[in-house]
This record gives structure tokens, sequence and C-alpha cells, in this order.
């Protein structure tokens, strides 16, 4: 489905890449977290996926495939329509990937409209189903809301209901919980299951939550410094691995019940 | 706004006309000169000082000044402003007259400087560091650094009396008179504006609201006008209001320069004459107006923006 | 342990209102009562805006409680005044959440963490340098680090410059508003482990507010459990994840991801939102949200009462 | 030296732009040195020549050099535009400063106050001002402070509130800091840059403001050498003598574009989005700050 | 056809007789009794004098006869009202309607007892018969101004500052915009003596020199009333236009405040012998202005040509009157002090309202420097300037004064030279002068006015008394195809009956 080759993502010629030989292999229906430390270069490798890294940084090397078509020799046009259908991607804050002094509806609508032949109506109808599915209850006072009347929760589930609309074949996700309570958190991680059952969503996760990693996915990538230094199922990143680096991470990760030694 | 905000503002701009009203009146009251010399002079005859102690004393010139004052207050509550000195006709009239030849100059130049402004700002934010951008922005340098009175004069003798595409006089009443000046005032505003606009458009493009834009693969036409350019115009909304006002003042200049018969014309006018009446009423009206127009802009910005709205 | 004449200080009562508009008046924090303990720390947990910061501003005195009042050994802190007040200051101290915030970005790191004693004369000038290479050491920060400036250093650096000048002036209580939620899992293991070293030490008390109930149950002596503007339950920090009784303790305890829980499980999560703080309504704050709601918890207001030793819970169900 | 080659590296521009503010500078310091001939010198037999190798400017309407005169002028403008940029700042953010950190009763009367002022357009006030006070150089300058100061007590007192409610000022409080200390050091050490920015790239518009009065006969009184009276005198001789009116006006648009581009470099340096939306706030009418409260 | 068409529309213009006149001065009202300026009427042709003013300053009937008279002391007077005169309404002008409208100069205008104060006026059909309290000499002189422009009174006049009054001239008022102070001007078509040969007169204001010369040469304007002197050479080149000149009435002073430095005749000596008015009316004033000699104009035979100005340009003369007076500079900053030491700063006050004021002012500042006398020039409004004239707060003062106002000067010069004139603060004080005056108070006869007056003025000259800088020159630049508008030393009657523009 994905396949990320070898990438070396730089935001500067001099120094050091950002990302340096990032593989990756996504398939249908997987969920994958990227984990490490803050600067490692996670956001860059979802963002090159996207083909919206900031202007300075390119891929100069390897190769990203999506569906068996290059990503990097996409053309504005082309990616205008991947984006948002087949591609798509929930923030830390959804609430401000909005247009601030517009309507949740008004752009729900905008946008099932600008990638499918619905009426106004239609559309409408669409946005509503589709935040009702994602639990919140009075669809239709949610699309008459303006994004600064929403709680963080619900600005993220709203965020979900978007990202869900044209059942993508991959959804990005970039630490899509880590402004919320832990309560929160909860809800939003199972609407993001969900999803994935019920569409058979790929999803490629950014989270410095380990737990909550080990959770979801089936596969973990631990990066340090833009490199990869660790990656496999749950089991192997708790248990088997014996990479400095991810046992540093799990020792520092406070556990219920645990005590530092004072 | 609610009723109470409303109400809250219309008594904030009562109080500041009360302000100003003590304000201005305080300093004519201390001003050198014997207004009722002024009077006469500017009727060209030179009083007696008898007559002058006579007329002061009809004019209530020799009561204590909170006396003076609360006369003044009275008769300004009841709209009677005084007698201008030099035209000789009461105050009111004299501003009515000249207040809508200000007010077509000033809505006519600010239609301009948004035709311009506008397209030419979000231009130059698109094609930011491109030649487009850097033209605009020459051309907004060179607005904001020129002296609108140079501007003037010089559109005076090219246009009207070189060209002879316009006339030369600006006191007639049709719409070719108001031309010049309106050109003349729109220019260094287009060229704030033009920057106002880049910056702010600039600036939207950096928020996050334009990358969920395009990654709901939205066209990027859809994403300027629709997302970005509703959000960048909108804090110039007040600002738009306040240029109205500094409009209302600032045409003087213009207005001496093209003669043209409008407010500024006539408050330069008034304070060469050393009409106190005129002056008085010429500043408080504006204030008045002036804060109106920032009422109304600002109850359009809050209808604007629903950020402002109570939950 | 948990004495009352060993407590430094006492909150007792406080209550804060913010008006916001000439209708709405917010509860930020509703009678409040909790101690800060010599050589103990008490962790303090809550979601986002249950007024977890609100308490300890005023309890080190920056922002006015609308009611109740703050002891400090037993005598009224709230009627110091001027000088007085300021003197007084030093014996309590505050890190605060995001330290890229908390530093004056214009000034050296000497200069910050030496300014709280020129203010109290404590030292000379010409002592600032080794006074600053000893408090830098303290937090385990190279000696160098004296001539940087905030930007030029990293978000868990700097959270220790903040360390330091707390600690610069030996107060009695050390109040930590999520002095880690800035930083990353590893970053915010270094700076637990370096307060609970230096507390062991100078047997100061800490007051360690964060949202991560894994991450204080680890080392607070005592768990105060907010909701609301509301301590709704107050343990013994060991006990938190055996024996937590408050519904809402329990409905945090089962949100959390944790690197031992059993993978297999739903996830169970409170569906509706956080009420609006603003003109509460009478009954238990937790009302909406409770799986075990009752009658009368929609009528009458819990108090927080004495379930077992040591242990206090605002529930109807123990009361 | 090695620093300052850095400096100019970095910031090539404003380098550039402060390098032309030093020679308009110089040009007004040194005045009696480039002048070629006495600026008040009539020569009546000589009256509005064309440029020429002895006037480069050409005359003026009294045969006086219109080059020396321009100079001069430069020395007229600066001065005053200096001066009158120098009390609005000095009064207008101490006045905003206390307003801001004090905030209750003195915030509410300062800001009524300057809400009166900004209620007013400014050109209007000034009139009146110079107006009743007579015209005259040193008038128009009180004029243009009355109705500026509020602008930089408005963007002082919105900074003031910002820094505020910053931790490191909490921290300041908690340390023990004496309220002095903490204004001089915090307050005034965090807003004072932004402040002079302002100012400094204020300065062209304060330049053409006086030019705009003296215009208008309420600043400068002949025979000084003022740029906007010049232009004035000018007018009428637009036909016969075009220099006369070219030059001065020239003139005042180099300047002020000199001022203009050091002030925009200036902002760059400082920080590009915080200055333009902190000067429509200085601008801003009160009812609505909302918005730009954020700053 | 079209060309059908563009014919018949010029023909349009053609017959109805159109033309534009600006002008730099203006009013804002149309009543001639309200406002100081109240000439407008008059210069826009709605109203007529009883007597006019020709131009050699003499005087001689309009609305009435030439052939009036006077008993022997001069207060009582008798005119005879032409026969003919109607006002544009229709009415017949009687010597009772003239009655009633100098009744109403009396009556509702502040200014008429500045001229005269009747004692009674009397209508008898044609004749009037007006008696003075004191001896009134020049009693048709001062019925000239315009102040005394007879209208209509029988109708309702609440209105006529801004409609105009109902006069006996060849036009009559169609709008006036108080704002704009534009005023339109139709055909009267009761005109009294003959056609008028002109439709529509528009009289278009702008307060703008420069702006009123381009719209001439913009074609805005067919004429334009006293045109700059900066801007006057443009038009005296092209022959599309002429010019119409006329000398005026008006000198301007600096005058010399005694009672300060200039106390000492020596200064003032010098300081009129440092004028060069020749060269200032040259090369500064474009030649739009006589330099001056003597306090009243060169256009009028007051003895311009006559008598001897014993301080005339002679800057040698100066620096060795000064030297030999004392005057050094003891301090060295380059001027001189007075022979007791004192540093000496001579404050010139002047107001901007004319043009040629600033000029002469300044350049009698930079000339005074080069003898090392310092000048500071002061600008004020005109009302400052004229407080401080009657108060004496000043070394000089710069007036323009239209010495002339009524043909005749005896007025003026009594006002600012006599001792107790209202406006003589310097100090003046000659006896030999003050009689002299007095006699003219009392003469009838013309010739011997003048020379009694002359005498004076010559008095004037030796005291050093004032500097005369000049007389300026009025004029009306129009096209060339314009005929029947002249600038006359009267400066009211710019348009009349044979006002035209050919084609
Ligand atoms: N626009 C940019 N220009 C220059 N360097 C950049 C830019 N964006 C990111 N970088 C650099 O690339 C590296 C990786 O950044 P990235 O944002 O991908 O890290 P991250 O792992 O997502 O970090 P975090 O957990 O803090 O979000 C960092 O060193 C960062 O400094
Ligand atoms: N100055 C203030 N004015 C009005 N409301 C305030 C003010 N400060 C705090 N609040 C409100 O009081 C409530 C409690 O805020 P507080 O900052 O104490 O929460 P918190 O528990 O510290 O949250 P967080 O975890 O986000 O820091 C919130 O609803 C907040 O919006
Ligand atoms: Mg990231
Ligand atoms: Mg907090």
């Amino acid at each position: 489905m994905l396949e990320i080759q070898n990438i070396t993502i730089s935001f500067n010629k001099s120094s050091k890449p950002a990302v340096e030989n990032f593989s990756l292999y996504v398939k249908p229906g997987e969920i994958c977290c990227l984990v490490g430390e803050s600067g490692s270069g996670k956001t860059s490798v979802i963002r090159a996926i996207q083909g919206n890294l900031p202007v300075q940084g390119t891929v100069i090397q390897g190769d990203i495939f999506f569906e068996g078509q290059s990503l990097l020799r996409y053309t504005a046009n082309d990616w205008q329509k991947v984006r948002g259908t087949e591609i798509s991607m929930i923030f830390q804050d959804s609430g401000a990937m909005m247009n601030p002094i517009r309507t949740i509806g008004s752009q729900f609508v905008e946008y099932i409209r600008a990638h499918g032949d619905y009426t106004r109506k239609e559309a409408w109808g669409k946005g509503v189903q589709m935040l009702e599915r994602v639990r919140l209850h009075d669809g239709e006072h949610m699309m008459n809301s303006y994004p600064f009347q929403l709680s963080g929760g619900m600005k993220q589930r709203v965020g979900i209901a978007f990202a869900m609309v044209f059942q993508p074949k991959l959804l990005l996700a970039d630490e899509p919980t880590s402004a919320l309570d832990v309560t929160t958190q909860a809800q939003m991680i199972r609407q993001m299951m969900k999803l994935r059952e019920e569409c058979g969503t790929s999803i490629i996760m950014i989270t410095h939550n380990l737990a909550l990693a080990a959770y979801m996915s089936d596969h973990i990538v631990v990066m340090k410094k833009g490199e990869i230094t660790d990656s496999g199922d749950r089991n192997h990143i708790l248990h088997i691995s014996q990479d400095d680096y991810t046992k540093k991470l799990l020792s520092a990760v406070p556990s219920l019940g645990g005590h530092y030694d004072v | 706004m609610t009723k109470k905000t409303i109400a809250s503002r219309i008594l904030q701009i009562i109080i500041v006309l009360f302000g100003i009203g003590f304000f201005t009146f305080g300093l004519t009251y201390l001003a050198p000169g014997d207004p009722v010399k002024a009077m006469y002079a500017a009727n060209g005859s030179i009083p007696s000082e008898e007559v002058v102690e006579a007329v002061r004393k009809k004019m209530g010139l020799n009561d204590p000044f909170p006396v003076q004052y609360f006369n003044w207050l009275f008769n300004c509550l009841h709209g009677d402003f005084g007698t201008s000195y030099s035209l000789n006709k009461p105050v009111v009239t004299v501003l009515l007259q000249r207040l809508w030849p200000t007010l077509k100059l000033t809505l006519f130049s600010l239609i301009l400087m948004l035709f311009v402004s506008v397209p030419f700002g979000v231009l130059s934010a698109v094609k930011h560091n491109k030649a487009a951008d850097y033209l605009i922005r020459l051309f907004s340098f060179v607005g904001i650094s020129v002296p609108s009175f140079w501007l003037g004069v010089m559109l005076i003798y090219i246009v009207a009396l070189k060209l002879k595409l316009l006339p030369v006089i600006s006191t007639g009443t049709g719409f070719k008179n108001v031309i010049l000046p309106a050109v003349t005032l729109a220019f260094p505003m287009a060229a704030k504006y033009t920057r106002q606009v880049r910056a702010a458009v600039l600036e939207e493009l950096h928020q996050d609201y334009v990358v969920g834009a395009r990654t709901r693969g939205l066209k990027e036409s859809t994403v300027i006008w629709w997302h970005v350019l509703p959000n960048a115009l909108l804090p110039l909304v007040t600002l738009f209001g306040l240029s109205f006002g500094s409009l209302l003042g600032g045409t003087a200049v213009v207005e001496v320069i093209f003669s043209y018969p409008g407010l500024g014309n006539l408050a330069v006018s008034a304070v060469t004459a050393r009409d106190y009446p005129l002056i008085q009423g010429y500043v408080l009206w504006v204030a008045l107006i002036y804060m109106v127009i920032n009422l109304f802009v600002d109850a359009a910005y809050e209808i604007l923006d629903p950020r402002t709205k109570v939950r | 342990m948990f004495k009352p004449g060993d407590a430094i200080i006492e909150a007792r009562h406080l209550t804060k209102l913010y008006q916001v508009s000439r209708s709405k008046c917010l509860t930020a924090c509703d009678d409040i009562s909790l101690n800060f303990y010599r050589n103990q720390t008490l962790g303090i947990v809550g979601e986002s805006g249950c007024g977890k910061s609100t308490f300890v501003r005023m309890a080190v005195g920056l922002e006015k409680p609308t009611s109740g009042e703050i002891l400090f050994y037993g005598k009224n802190r709230l009627e110091l005044k001027g000088e007085e007040l300021r003197l007084n200051r030093r014996n309590i101290q505050m890190i605060f959440q995001d330290p890229s915030e908390a530093l004056h970005p214009r000034m050296k790191v000497k200069e910050i963490i030496c300014e709280p004693l020129f203010n109290f004369n404590l030292i000379k000038k010409s002592q600032m340098e080794s006074k600053a290479r000893e408090l830098l050491e303290m937090v385990e920060l190279p000696g160098s680090f004296a001539e940087r400036f905030p930007h030029e250093m990293s978000g868990g650096q700097r959270q220790r410059i903040g360390i330091a000048r707390a600690l610069s002036l030996e107060p009695e209580v050390i109040i930590c508003d999520e002095i880690t939620s800035a930083l990353d899992v590893s970053a915010q293991k270094m700076i637990v482990e370096l307060l609970l070293d230096l507390q062991n030490r100078k047997q100061i008390s800490i007051g360690f507010i964060s949202h991560d109930l894994a991450l204080v149950q680890q080392f607070a002596h005592q768990v105060a459990v907010m909701y609301l503007g509301n301590v709704v339950e107050l343990m013994n920090g060991k006990e938190v994840s055996t024996k937590a009784r408050h519904p809402y303790t329990q409905a945090l305890l089962d949100s959390i991801f944790d690197l031992h829980m059993d993978y297999s499980k739903e996830i169970v999560s409170i569906d509706s939102e956080i009420p609006s703080p603003f003109n509460v309504q009478e009954g238990c704050p937790f009302k909406e949200r409770c799986i075990h709601c009752m009658t009368v918890c929609k009528t009458e207001k819990p108090k927080l009462m004495e379930i077992e030793p040591y242990h206090l819970a605002a529930c109807h169900r123990y009361g | 030296m090695e620093k300052g080659f850095i400096f100019y590296k970095n910031h090539k521009q404003f380098t550039a732009f402060f390098i032309l503010a030093i020679v308009v500078i110089a040009a007004a310091v040194f005045a009696p040195l480039i002048a070629t001939h006495n600026p008040y010198e009539a020569v009546i037999t000589n009256v509005e020549q064309p440029p020429d190798g002895t006037h480069w400017f050409g005359t003026d309407k009294l045969g006086r050099d219109l080059f020396s005169r321009v100079i001069y002028g430069t020395r007229t403008s600066l001065a005053s535009a200096m001066l009158l940029v120098t009390i609005t700042l000095f009064v207008g953010s101490a006045l905003g400063i206390f307003a801001g950190y004090f905030g209750g009763i003195t915030d509410s009367v300062i800001m009524r106050i300057s809400d009166m002022m900004i209620s007013f357009p400014g050109l209007v006030l000034a009139i009146a001002v110079a107006g009743i006070l007579g015209p005259s150089l040193m008038n128009a300058v009180i004029a243009i402070v009355a109705v500026s100061w509020t602008k930089y007590a408005r963007l002082a007192r919105s900074l003031v509130l910002r820094i505020k409610n910053k931790d490191y000022i909490a921290a300041a409080v908690l340390t023990g800091s004496k309220t002095g200390y903490i204004l001089k050091k915090y307050i005034i050490k965090m807003t004072m840059p932004i402040m002079i920015v302002t100012a400094a790239s204020d300065i062209g518009t304060m330049i053409l403001e006086i030019a705009a009065l003296s215009f208008l006969g309420f600043g400068a009184q002949p025979p000084v050498p003022e740029w906007g009276m010049m232009l004035n005198e000018g007018r009428a001789y637009l036909q016969t003598a075009p220099w006369m009116m070219f030059f001065p006006g020239l003139a005042v648009f180099i300047v002020v574009a000199v001022f203009n581009l050091l002030g925009d470099s200036l902002r760059d340096i400082l920080d590009p989005g915080m200055l333009e939306k902190g000067a429509a706030a200085g601008g801003n009418y009160a009812g609505n700050t909302k918005y730009y409260d954020k700053l | 056809s079209p060309a059908g068409n563009a014919k018949t529309s010029s023909d349009a213009a053609a017959e109805k007789k159109i033309l534009m006149i600006g002008s730099g001065q203006s009013a804002g009202t149309l009543d001639p009794i309200k406002a100081y300026n109240g000439w407008y009427p008059v210069r826009y042709g709605f109203c007529q004098t009883l007597t006019k003013m020709n131009d050699d300053y003499s005087i001689s009937g309009w609305l009435v006869e030439d052939g009036y008279s006077s008993n022997e002391d001069n207060t009582v007077w008798t005119f005879t009202i032409k026969d003919n005169v109607t006002f544009s309404n229709g009415n017949k002008m009687d010597a009772q309607a003239v009655k009633e409208s100098l009744e109403n100069v009396f009556e509702n205008g502040e200014r008429g007892v500045e001229y005269f104060t009747p004692d009674s006026i009397e209508a008898d059909g044609q004749k009037l018969i007006i008696t003075t309290k004191k001896p009134e000499p020049i009693l048709p002189n001062k019925l000239a101004d315009p102040l005394f422009c007879i209208i209509d009174t029988s109708v309702d006049n609440s209105k006529i500052a801004d409609n105009g009054p109902i006069g006996t001239g060849p036009y009559v008022c169609e709008s006036f915009d108080s704002a704009t102070k534009k005023c339109v001007v139709v055909k009267n078509k009761n005109y009294w003596n003959g056609e008028v040969k002109t439709d529509r007169i528009e009289f278009i204001y702008s307060e703008d020199q420069s702006t009123i010369s381009m719209g001439l040469q913009s074609g805005d304007f067919d004429a334009v009333y006293n045109v700059s002197m900066n801007d006057i050479g443009t038009f005296e080149k092209d022959s599309a236009y002429k010019i119409k000149t006329n000398p005026s009435g008006r000198t301007t002073i600096g005058f010399m405040n005694q009672n300060g430095q200039l106390g000492d005749k020596v200064l003032r000596e010098a300081v009129l012998q440092m004028q060069d008015k020749d060269s200032y009316c040259r090369n500064l004033l474009k030649n739009q202005y006589v330099p001056g000699k003597t306090l009243i104009t060169s256009a009028s035979d007051y003895g311009y040509d006559t008598l001897t100005d014993p301080n005339a340009f002679n800057p040698d003369k100066a620096k060795k009157l000064l030297d030999e007076a004392g005057y050094k500079d003891t301090d060295g900053d380059g001027f001189r002090e007075t022979p007791a030491g004192e540093p000496i700063n001579l404050r010139f006050v002047y107001y901007t309202g004319r043009p040629e004021q600033q000029i002469v002012v300044e350049a009698a500042q930079a000339a005074m420097a080069t003898v090392g006398i310092k000048i500071t020039p002061q600008v004020h409004d005109t009302q400052t300037v004229m407080d401080m004239q009657k108060t004496g707060h000043y070394d000089l003062l710069c007036m323009s004064i239209n010495i002339m106002n009524c043909g005749d000067p005896e007025n003026q010069i009594n006002t600012y030279f006599k001792a107790g004139g209202t406006y003589n603060a310097t100090g003046y004080n000659n006896e030999e002068f003050n009689t002299l005056m007095d006699q003219v108070h009392i003469t009838a006869d013309p010739k011997q006015r003048k020379d009694l007056t002359r005498q004076a003025e010559q008095i004037l000259l030796d005291d050093a008394a004032a500097i005369y800088f000049c007389y300026p020159i009025m004029n009306f630049v129009m096209k060339d195809s314009v005929e029947g508008i002249n600038s006359t030393p009267a400066d009211f009657y710019w348009v009349d009956e044979n006002t035209i523009m050919n084609n």
C-alpha cells in the first residue's frame, strides 16, 4: 500500500539531514506508530508522505510509493485529488486546522463537494452523519458551530470525522492525542481503531506515549536523530528488543503501581 | 454587539465628546487674542474699546469660565454651536454645507484605495519574493514615502494643466472634480493598505488552517479567496474605520491644494481667521462622525468575526 | 505521618471565583483544603482546567483567594503585606510549567539564578560566579552554563535552571506546576529524580502538579485528585492504583495506557464532555459522567470525608 | 570590528539603510560644511535662477540658494521629527507602562484620556492646537505629540499586559523582587526595544506630518528652511520655477524613504510578525482590542 | 447628420453667451451691508452706487445725475436721481427707494457710521437731500463705496445673503453657493441702460493663486481677476490672452515704532536708505508693483513725482550714518549695537494675506543684515498684527493700506499718522503735520485739499516716519476674445452690460 524506500530528508544542505535512510512498509489496514524523542524527524516523515514538507525541506534521496505510484512525482493537481480522499490527516490540534471564522458545517460541505459530486444538501447530510459516527451526538448543532466553540476533545473528533468521509486508504496522524486529557484520549483512540475496522484504513501515527503505541499498533518504529533505531511489533519492542535506546525509553515511562526508589 | 455594549459605547462617545468639548473650549478660552476683536476684524472693522466691552458683555465673555462653558455646552446641546465669525453664519449651517463634499471625497478615495490595495496585497503575498511582489512593494513603498501635498500639486500640473484631462479647480459639484483629490488621498493610503493586506495574507498563509485546507485537497484558489482572504481582511476592518476617520481629518491638505470645498479646507481657513466657534464646531463634529463610524465598524467587525460572539 | 503539626502550609477552604463577565462566574477552586508537610510530596492530579494551577498560585501567594485562608506555620499568610510579604516569600517557591516562559529571555543564567539571592541581599556581586556554579552543580548542569541565555538551552536544561532558581533561597516548600509536561519522557524522568534527590537532602516539602496519574503516584506521599475545582479524593500515593474509590479516579485509571496493561482489553472511556465550570449547578460535580450516579448525587454535593485512615473521598457511595 | 562585520553579514539590508540614515543625519549635522551658500542670504538680483553650476538646485524667490536651504532643511525636519518622536516615545511609553502594570484606576484614567485622543483624527487636533497656540514649529511639534502619544501608550500598555502575565514575572515576584526592580529589569527592558523600533519607523511619518502642518502654514515660519514650508512657497512658482517644488519634494521623499526602510528592516530583525500587529493595536479603537491583544 | 448636430450644439453655445471668471477673492454673503467685503453685489453686477469712482480717482454720478451740490459748510447735499433707472424686478428707482436703501445701511448695518452719520435723508420725486451731522466735504466719494449700493428694500430681503439683492445692475443672481462661493449670474432683462450682451457669467472662487492661473491656462476660465505676479509672465508672453492692468490706491507700508530703538532718527534713516525698492519691485515682485516713495500711490497726483525723498536708496550713506552715530559691532557677532552698547534685534511683524509682504519683509531683513542691523521677521494673522499695530508691540510692522479707498486719503492719513489716530502707536507726533491735517478736514476745494495733503506727506518723508515699499498693480487677465472687462482703481467694477466673449 505505502512503501517508503530509504528516504533522506534535508532542510539545509550543509547540516545533517533531518531524516536519513528511512524505510517503511505499510500494509492495508495496518496501524504503524512512530515513537522517539523530540526532533527525531517523525513529523518530517509524515509531511513527506503528505507532500507537504516546509519549503526549505526536500527529499534528497529515496522514494515513496503509494499504491505503486511514486508520490514524489505527483503534480500539484495529482496531490489535490489524492489529498483528503485517499490520504487523510489528523493533527495535534484539529481545531487550528480549520478556518476560525467559518462554521464546521460550511467547511465540511466545502470539503465534501470539492471531491465529489454532491449537492449542498447531500453534503450537509453526509457531514452530519459522519459527525454522529464519531459520537458527536447533536450533529446539526456541531455543523453550525465554530471551531472555537468546541472543546479540545470535540475538535479532535471532528477532525476524525473529516478524515473519515472519503474512507481514506491511508490516515496520517501527528500526535493526535497529546493535547488531550487521558479520558478524552481514550475516546479518540477508540474512534481511530473503529475507523480501521470499518474501512480498512491504514494508519501511521506519531505519539510519544509508548504505552499507547504498544496498545494500538501492529508495528512500532523507534526513531532517534533522524534514523530508525528499532522497529517491530509490540512484543518485540516491549520484551525482546535489546536496543539501548528502546530500553531507555521504556524505563522512563511512568507506570501505574511503579515507584521511584527514593 | 449586545444592546448593553452598544449603550456603553454610546455613553463612552458622549463622555468623550464632553471631554473634547471641554478641551477645545478651554483651549480657545486660553488662546491669545480677543474673540470680539477677531469677530470685528473678520468683518473688516476696528471696534472702539467701548463697543468691544459692550459686545463682550452681550456675548457673556466677561462671565467666569465655568459659566461660559456651561452656556456654551447648553447651546451646543440644543444644536447651536454659535456663529462663525468669518462667515457670519451659524456654525451648523456652514458645517452641513461642507460635510457632504468631504464625505463624498472620503468615500470615493476609500473605494479607490480598496480596489487597488486588496488585489495588489494578495498578489504580492501569493507571489512572495517574486517579480510581481517586488514591483508592488516598490509601488507601495513610494506611496508611503511621498508627501501627499507634493503629489497633489504634481497631479494638477500634469493631469489638469498639461494633459487637460480634468479640471484644475475642484470647486464644482460634478464627479470629475473629485477624481484628482481622491487619487491624491487614496495613493498613500492604498500603499499603506497594500502593505497591510500583504502582511496579513502572508501571515495567514502560515496559519495551520491553511495547511488543513490544503490537506483536505481544496484548490489553491479556494484556499486563498475563501479561507485566507477573509481572515486576513478581518483585522483590517477596524483599521479601515480608523482610516476613514483620519481621512476625514487628513483631507485638509488635499482640500487646500485642490480648493475643494470640504471640511478640511474650512478648518484651515477657520484657523487662519481665528474663527473659534467654527474650530470648536468642526472638531466636535469630526470627532462625533469619527466615533460613530468606528462604532459601526466595530459592530460590523463583531458581526463578521464569530469569535467575538459569546458562546 | 501527615500530622497537622508537621504541616508547613495549611490551605483552608480556599475558594476562587473569576468574574468572567457581568453575568458569568467561573468557579476555579471550590473549598479546597490541603496541607504541605515537611519532607513530604503532595501530588495533585486532574484534567486540564480543573483548577490545579489556580490552587497552587493561591498557595504561593500569586493570586488572592476569594475566601479561605492560608496558614504558614499557623500564621495567616494572607494578612501579610508589602515588605513583610516580600520577605516571607523566600520560604515558598514555585517552578513553572513552561520552562521557556518562566525565564527572562534576555538575562544570563547566572543572573537568573542569583537574582533571588540579590533580592534578599544574601550574596555580594563578587560572589555571583561561584554561587551560580554551585547552584548549577546542584541541578547537575556544568558550570559553563552560567554564561548562557535561556534560548541557548534545551527544555530540560531550562527546567533545571528554574529549579535552581527556586532552590537558591533554600525554601521550605517548593511547588512544581506541571513542570514536566513540556518535556519528553526521558527528560521528565531525570527532572523528577533530581527533585526527589533534593528532597532527600534538604527535607523540603514538595507540591507536585500533573495530569499524569501514573507519574504522580510513583513518588508522591499523598495524592489529591481534583475535578472541576474540587478535591474528590485524597489518599496515600502508594495506594492509588489499588485503593482508589472515587468513580472519577477509577475512570482516570481506566483511561491510562500503561506498559503493563492488558493489551487485549477494550478501552473504556467516559463519552461525555467535562461540564462547563461556569455557574456550577448543585449536586455532585461528577454526576453527569458517573456510572454510579444516584438521585442524591443530583441534589446534594458530597463532602470530602475520611473513608479509611489517611484516605478521603467525596462520594455519596462512601458517605 | 569582527562583530560589526558579522552583524553586517546577517543584516545586510539593515546595515545599508542604517548607513543611509547616518548619511542623512550627517547631512543635517554638517549642513554648514555641505551647504554652498548661506541659506538665508538673499541675492535680490538673482532670483528664481534655474539649477546651474553655482546653484545646484537653483535659487528661490528671494535669490537664496535652494541647495543650501534643502540641506539646512534636513536639520529642521530631522531635529523636529526626532524631538517629536523622543517626546512621544517617552511620554507614551511611561504612561502606557504605568497604566499596564498598575492597572486599576490609573489605567482607567490614562486609557480614557487616550480614548479621547484617539477618537480624534490626528491632523484635526493638530490643526486645532496649532491654530489656537499660533503657528510655529514648536507648536506643531506639541500638537503632533498631543495626538500621537496615545498610540505609544496603547502599544506599551498592551506589551506590558502581555509580559505582566508571563511566568517569569510571577517568578520574579515570588523570589522577592521589588516592584521598581521588576519594572526596570523586566518590563522596561522587554518593552523598550519594540517601542524604540516603532518610534524609529515612525520618524518618516512624523517628518511627513510636520511637513504637512508647515505646508498648511501652521508649522515652521519663514525664513527658516523647512521642506513643507518651502514646498508651499514653491507652489506659487510651479510654472515659472518648478525646481522650487521639485527639490524639497525630492528631499522629503528620500529622507522619509530612508527612515521608513530603516524602520522596516529593524522590524524584520526584531520580530517580523509581532510589530505589524502591535502598531495596529496602537492605533486601534478602544472598543475593539480583543483581536490585537493577542499580539 | 452628425456634423449638423455638432453645428447646432456649438450654435447653442454661441447663442447663449457664457463667461467663466476666476478669482482668488470672494465673500460668504451677498448682502452688501453685512461683511466688510460687501462689495460683491457691485462686482458681480447686481448693484450700482449713486456715484462712481473714475480711473483718475475723481467721482462722477452713476445712478444720480452729475450735478450734485452741497451747502456752504458741506452738511447738506442734494442729488438728482436719474430718471430711467429700474430695479431688476422692474420696479422704478426713485428718490424714495434710494432713501430707504440708504437708511437700511444705517439701520441694519454697522459700518455706515464709519463713513458719515446722516441727520436726515429726504426724498422728493427724483430729488434726494442728505443732511449730515458734521461737515462732509467728500460725501459723494463716500457714496461710491459699494456699502451704499442701492437695493430694492420693498421686497423680502430675509434671504439676501444667499439669493442676492435686487439691484439696478446688468445682472441678477441665479445661484450662490456659500460653501464653494461660486456665484452664477444671468442677464437682467429689465436693465435700464441698454441691452446686456452676455447671458450668463459664472464667478468661480479658489483661494489658491496658482490654481486660478492654471485654470485660465487649462481653459477652465475665460478671465481671471488679479493673476499673481509669479504667473502673469506666462500670459504676457502668450498672445491668446490680454491683460488689463491698473495701479491701485494701495500702499505697502513698513511702520517704524519710535518708542523703541527706532526712536533714533539716524537708525530710521539708515533703514530707509537701505531699501532698494526699485530692485524689490523689478526682481522680486516681477514689476507687478510700483516702487514706493510717498505715502500715497503714484497712480494719483498726490505728489509722487514732485515730492523729494531725503532718504532714497543709498547704502553707503546709510553705513556712514550708522558709523558716525556710533552704531558699532562691539561684541563681534556680526551685528551692530546701539551707541549705548545695547544689542539690536528689530522685530518685523507682517501677515500672510498679501503675497508681497513676506517678500519685502524678508528682503528688508536681508538688506539690513548687510549693514549689520539685525531684523527678525515674525508672521502673525491679520488680527494679531492689527492688535499689535494698535498697542505698539513691534519695532517694524508691515501693512498694506488702501489709502485711496474713498478716492481721497484724509481719513487714512489721520488714522495712521496723526497724533491720537486710532492706529498711530508709533509715537509719531509732528505739530506742523497735525495742523495741516486739521486744515484738510475743513477744506472742500479738491485742489486745496491735495496741496495740503502733499505738504503733510513731505513732512512724513522728512521725518523718516515709515517705509513706503511699493504700490501694487491690479490686473484682469482674459482670453483675447473677451471684451468689456477692465481693471479699475476702484476695484469694484468687474463686469458691465458690455462685457462679452466674442467667438
Ligand atoms: N522548516 C524546517 N526548517 C529547518 N529545519 C527543520 C524544519 N522543520 C523541522 N526541521 C528539523 O528537522 C528535524 C526533525 O524535525 P521533526 O519536526 O520532523 O521532528 P519530530 O520528531 O516530529 O519532533 P517533535 O516530536 O518535537 O514534533 C529537527 O531537527 C528540526 O530542527
Ligand atoms: N485569570 C483567569 N480569569 C478567568 N478564568 C481563569 C483565570 N485563570 C484560570 N481561569 C479558569 O479557571 C479554571 C481553572 O484553571 P487552572 O489554570 O487552575 O486549571 P489547571 O488545572 O491548572 O489546568 P491545566 O492543566 O490546563 O494547567 C479554568 O477553567 C480556567 O479557564
Ligand atoms: Mg513533530
Ligand atoms: Mg495549570
